[in-house]
């Protein structure tokens, strides 16, 4: 079990840095490219409504974002600072307001709930929400089975090559 | 800095058609110099748009949220966002939050510019 | 200054992942290509060493690698859990010595200590060795200076697109 | 997964040679890989290599080891091993390194494999 672990500032910048440790998690791990291009997209969302939160409640805090690989699967868990939200799904949501306070002028139209929402239920099975160790923020959790490796495959990212 | 943006004019029996040719990645960080663009262009009177999505590698919720937003305005003009898209996996983004419903889309830029429905 | 921190199992199918973080946050950052492609392969130098003296002496711990971007330039600091290193550069060869055991058949051929350092050397101007602060292991800390911005040019890196 | 190796036979008055295309990120984790390749050809008699590098995008110090031992591997059988490379960003990292004194570095492949000095 590989476990990789990244604290970025919450910037919307750092989110495509985020993407790419995960698709190289995910392609380690053997998930097909049909699977990486969903899970690019899923683990961008979750970090971009925790970026999100941050800029309106913690700006300082960083998001950290944990990647556990075992034969079975891939998880990623997305840990914000926000404020501590109930074990609903729904509670998702409350990264996605609007924060750009502008009043409904439509400046503020880029921030999509309800897409990233759809895009999220759409692309990934397995999520799950909780509270932070910490009991404040929230956890967004994703997981990818893996399909059971094949004899004489390619080996076990466990083990180093030698 | 991964996304490219760049636009022309074109004409066609339905009239005048901006065409914006996006490419690289439209995500969180990059979607707001997407919006910037289609605000410019609705502020200086052009309310047929066609967005060229051919080059696109990566498109995320914010990215649609802009597009959502650009087709809003323009409808406020009576005008059009028309996109070009034949490459599967953003057709698919486009199709998991219904967006196709919402969104004219079409498999080449001379298409998109021609149509008048 | 925007601080990203990454932790990664000390095996090398991993260093990939280094590098992709570290060269994600200099293109941020605004180093040109040419530099971007010395800081490359300079962290892998850096991150492989790591690996190397963690599979000697503390293959369950893992690798931490530090980015800290300023307007003055980029800082990656490698910290590993090997023994405590003395703050001469040499001794940055510790991490490159062969460790597989194989007494000299040939097989062991891959690890060049002489050939990484003479690389890093060769790379990077400002390379700075030091003990790990918890008193055990080595930071390796890499920097590179940034051009002064141009006022109207691209925005500082601190500040979110808005 | 990111190196990918394919051998084939040449020929030329200098004799046969086996041209080794390397492509993709040669590094402290894929330069096993090499290493067993380069191993395999020797150990099947194959003493006279020509490593195509113009498909490599990354090199590190593992990979450069590999290749020195190699080297070390065909002269002990009296054979070459002789380079392909054009890529400036490459042959930078074996001029920082000192191997341009070491290997024989051509910039195409016919080259390499009519050489014999
Ligand atoms: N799956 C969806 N998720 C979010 N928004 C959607 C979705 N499908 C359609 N929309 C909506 O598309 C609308 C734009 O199209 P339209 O229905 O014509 O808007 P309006 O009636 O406000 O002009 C936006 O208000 C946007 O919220
Ligand atoms: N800058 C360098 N760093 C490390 N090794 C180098 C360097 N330059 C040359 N070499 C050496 O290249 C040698 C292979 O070439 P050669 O001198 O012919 O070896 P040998 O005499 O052992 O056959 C290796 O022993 C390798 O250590």
């Amino acid at each position: 079990m590989a476990v990789v672990e990244l604290l970025l500032p919450s910037s919307p910048e750092h989110v495509r840095t985020a993407r790419l440790v995960v698709v190289a998690a995910a392609r380690r791990a053997g998930l097909g490219d049909a699977t990486v291009d969903e899970l690019r997209l899923a683990v961008g969302e979750a970090c971009a409504r925790a970026v999100g939160l941050h800029r309106a409640h913690a700006p300082e805090q960083r998001v950290a974002i944990t990647v556990t690989d075992d034969p079975t699967g891939l998880a990623v868990a997305v840990t914000d600072a926000g404020p501590p939200a109930g074990p609903a799904v729904d509670d998702v949501a409350g990264g996605f307001v609007d924060d750009s306070g502008d009043g409904g002028d439509g400046a503020g139209d880029e921030v999509a709930p309800d897409l990233s929402l759809a895009l999220l239920a759409g692309l990934v099975d397995d999520v799950e929400v909780g509270s932070a160790d910490q009991g404040t923020g929230t956890t967004v959790t994703l997981r990818w089975p893996l399909p059971p490796r094949v004899p004489g495959g390619p080996p076990s990212t466990a083990a180093a090559p030698q | 800095m991964d996304l490219s943006l760049s636009t022309r004019s074109e004409s066609s029996p339905a009239g005048d058609r901006t065409v914006v040719v996006v490419g690289g990645e439209i995500d969180v960080y990059t979607a707001p110099k997407l919006r910037e663009q289609l605000i410019d262009l609705v502020s200086s009177g052009q309310y047929h748009l066609v967005v060229d999505m051919e080059g696109v590698e990566f498109l995320d919720s914010t990215g649609l949220g802009v597009l959502v937003g650009g087709l809003k305005r323009v409808r406020a003009h009576e005008g059009s966002l028309r996109l070009v898209c034949t490459q599967e996996r953003i057709l698919k983004i486009f199709r998991i939050t219904g967006l196709t419903k919402v969104f004219p889309i079409h498999s080449s830029v001379d298409e998109a510019v021609a149509a008048t429905d």
